[in-house]
């Protein structure tokens, strides 16, 4: 299976029935895909839109309803459109159930950045850190590491996103959950041997013997 | 009341060295004809406050290409190559907040508030040099009000009073922008007769809008 | 002329076209009577309305449609509701250009107390200290005393409402406006002697030897 | 998606001793037959979070006529004879709030700012005990955020997803409320089908509203 679509099948798991999320660009846009309609989710962009739907065919757009990142979507019905204040009031009221974002790094506290490398030309940080910040639950959903450097490191040494712990990190060979005593790793991908993920991982993992396997029923 | 003015007007009231509220979110609820006009009349050292800069030829972005901007503040600033190189050569200089905190130090200098107390940054980049203010044990940036000269939003509907009515996710900042401009000029895409607006449908009373910019030349 | 409708009248004056105007209770709800209705004024009240008109007849109330009292009023062309915190939004952001209110006492300075008699039964102050507080001009509309009792004073003995220095005094008998170097008499009531004022008044009134009457035009 | 509750069963959900806000100007747009309910069901030790008393018979009245309520946070109780009676008795427990202070605390809540900073109250009884924060040498009181076990708001329509359109004047409070009670429980005056309300029109998203109640017995 396609890292990507493995890591998006994963983190649908994680959505219950009727809550309020909002997907990053990237991987985390993708978890929409695997997810069954009658479950009565909302999608929520930053702009606005509460009830986000499918992309709508050619000659079925509209140029006053986009998503975050402007491109066209539809709405399902029982949407609804607010304003940017009330839009980061959801967020940073702790109304959005979820989040899912990318990462630059990932720590062993559960620490993410991802807005920002130093020396590097920095875009802006858009919502991520109110998102962070905010809302209910953040999910990470990133591949494990970047052109062979470590993602998930003993501690971030790129700039912050907020300093509230994430939930879950989901990635192509694992799912890593931050807790007080530092970072458990909870599953294996499938066929994925610990030895292979440990090698690939700077923080120290936290685990019993057996690691059990996703279950993602392809 | 307010007698309709022509885009000319409308630039005309804006000198350089301004500073410009703008609203929009990459390139959606944008009153794009008075961009275009402060690009085409050439304003000078303009202190630009928007989401974004959407892309080269959208939302802002006309205004980065005829130079008329000196200082940005934005929260992201990703896909517009002009304002990546103009900041990259030192021209621009740019004022990164993060995105709640952007709308709602707007809104805290339109409601008159002194600031706001936001958790979304304590602990990073952002809370240099700020206040941290505790309340009941809990850490909160001290984040100031951001007012401008001007206001520059647009509408789906108007009305001569001024009332404005915004469609779907083209709403974003404007009717927060349109609490906290100095003066408050729209762009709306229909003007209307006044009553036609239903009062449960107006999301910024006429009261806030000085100036309403006619739907032709 | 009725004390009450003179003050009204007066008041009237300082009202601009176009102008965003709230009105207290009691003798500044007169204010609208006398008020040109194609000035283009809208009255705001706290609970949210903009652009209130008339009282409706019966039978064509709406139970939906209220003044600050919980009076059923009418709707002007192109008014509008807004919520409680954009209300005061407008009220605290200095878009409201005018209020007009009551008081208990104003003191040489311009300050107002109109909320609280201590030992007395205090209603609460409801919206009256966000008005005074943020609004681009106040006006004291009242009677110049109170069964005998001075209510314009050197201090105010009673809580105050607000820091803010009002714009702006009427009485039935005298026109009297705040400033830095203390409170000036600026219009006399018609046919009330200079002697009469100062006597009914505890503040110090700063005045020229002619202080002129004031112009309503009955 | 909601399926619409009886006021029976709302009333249940609400325990003695708890922290209700609820929403109406004046016994204008106050969910009147939950508040029936819960003062038929002898509710005790409430504290109320409500802009004003109204009257003895309207708005939150009746509540105090059955003794439901031991401590008020309003911003005005100036009607209402049985409050009134109350107070001076010592049985009620009374905070003034300033009601422009009252309604941005309870969306500073909602929105999850740790406070307010309003001039609103600087210099008067209402500053007693409370900081006051310097911003750019202009003085504000701290007033924190207020929030509560369940809001009990009142809706024009409302669909099974919970979204709410208000109507005039009896909007006032009720959006504010909806963003900060810990459990939302709305009383429409209808429920229409999913779909059924413009999404320009929507005031309160569903995903505020935790319950909905039937507009029959």
């Amino acid at each position: 299976m396609d890292p990507k679509i493995l890591i998006a099948r994963r983190v649908a798991q994680e959505i219950t029935p009727r809550s309020l999320v909002n997907l990053g660009i990237g991987i985390p846009t993708l978890v929409s895909d695997y997810l069954d309609e009658d479950m009565g989710v909302f999608f929520q962009a930053e702009n606005g839109a509460v009830g986000m739907g499918h992309r709508p065919p050619e000659g079925m757009t509209d140029r006053h309803l986009t998503d975050a990142g402007g491109r066209f979507v539809s709405f399902v019905p029982g949407a609804s459109t607010i304003d940017s204040a009330f839009s980061f009031g959801l967020i940073r009221g702790g109304h959005l159930d979820l989040t899912v974002l990318g990462a630059l790094q990932v720590d062993e506290k559960g620490h993410l950045a991802n807005w920002m490398i130093p020396g590097h030309y920095t875009p802006g940080m858009g919502g991520a850190m109110d998102l962070v910040t905010g809302a209910k639950k953040v999910i990470i959903a990133m591949q494990h590491t970047a052109k062979g450097e470590a993602k998930i490191v003993p501690e971030c040494t790129l700039p912050l996103t907020s300093e509230r712990r994430v939930d879950l990190i989901v990635t192509e060979l694992a799912v890593m959950k931050p807790e007080d005593d530092g970072l458990h790793l909870i599953e294996r991908a499938p066929n994925v041997p610990l030895e292979v993920i440990l090698e690939m991982t700077e923080a120290k993992l936290i685990h019993g013997p057996d690691v059990p396997e996703m279950q993602i029923g392809c | 009341m307010h007698l309709a003015i022509s885009i000319d007007e409308a630039v005309d009231l804006i000198p350089d060295g301004a500073t410009v509220m703008l609203s929009g979110f990459m390139g959606v609820g944008v009153p794009d004809r008075i961009v275009h006009g402060l690009a085409e009349a050439g304003k000078k050292d303009l202190t630009l406050i928007s989401n974004d800069t959407a892309r080269d030829t959208t939302g802002p972005g006309p205004l980065f290409a005829a130079n008329c901007v000196r200082k940005l503040i934005c929260s992201h600033m990703g896909l517009n190559t002009i304002v990546q190189a103009q900041f990259a050569s030192g021209e621009l200089e740019v004022e990164l907040v993060p995105q709640g905190t952007l709308v709602e130090r707007i809104r805290a200098a339109g409601v008159g508030l002194g600031g706001i107390l936001t958790p979304t940054g304590v602990g990073t980049k952002v809370a240099e040099g700020k206040e941290i203010i505790e309340v009941d044990g809990k850490s909160f940036l001290l984040e100031k009000p951001l007012t401008a000269d001007f206001a520059l939003i647009a509408a789906r509907s108007c009305d001569y009073v001024g009332n404005l009515a915004y469609m779907l996710t083209a709403t974003n900042f404007n009717p927060i922008m349109a609490l906290a401009g100095n003066t408050v000029i729209c762009e709306p895409e229909e003007i209307v007769p006044v009553g036609m607006i239903p009062p449960d449908l107006v999301k910024t009373p006429g009261v806030l809008v000085d100036h309403v910019i006619k739907t032709t030349a």
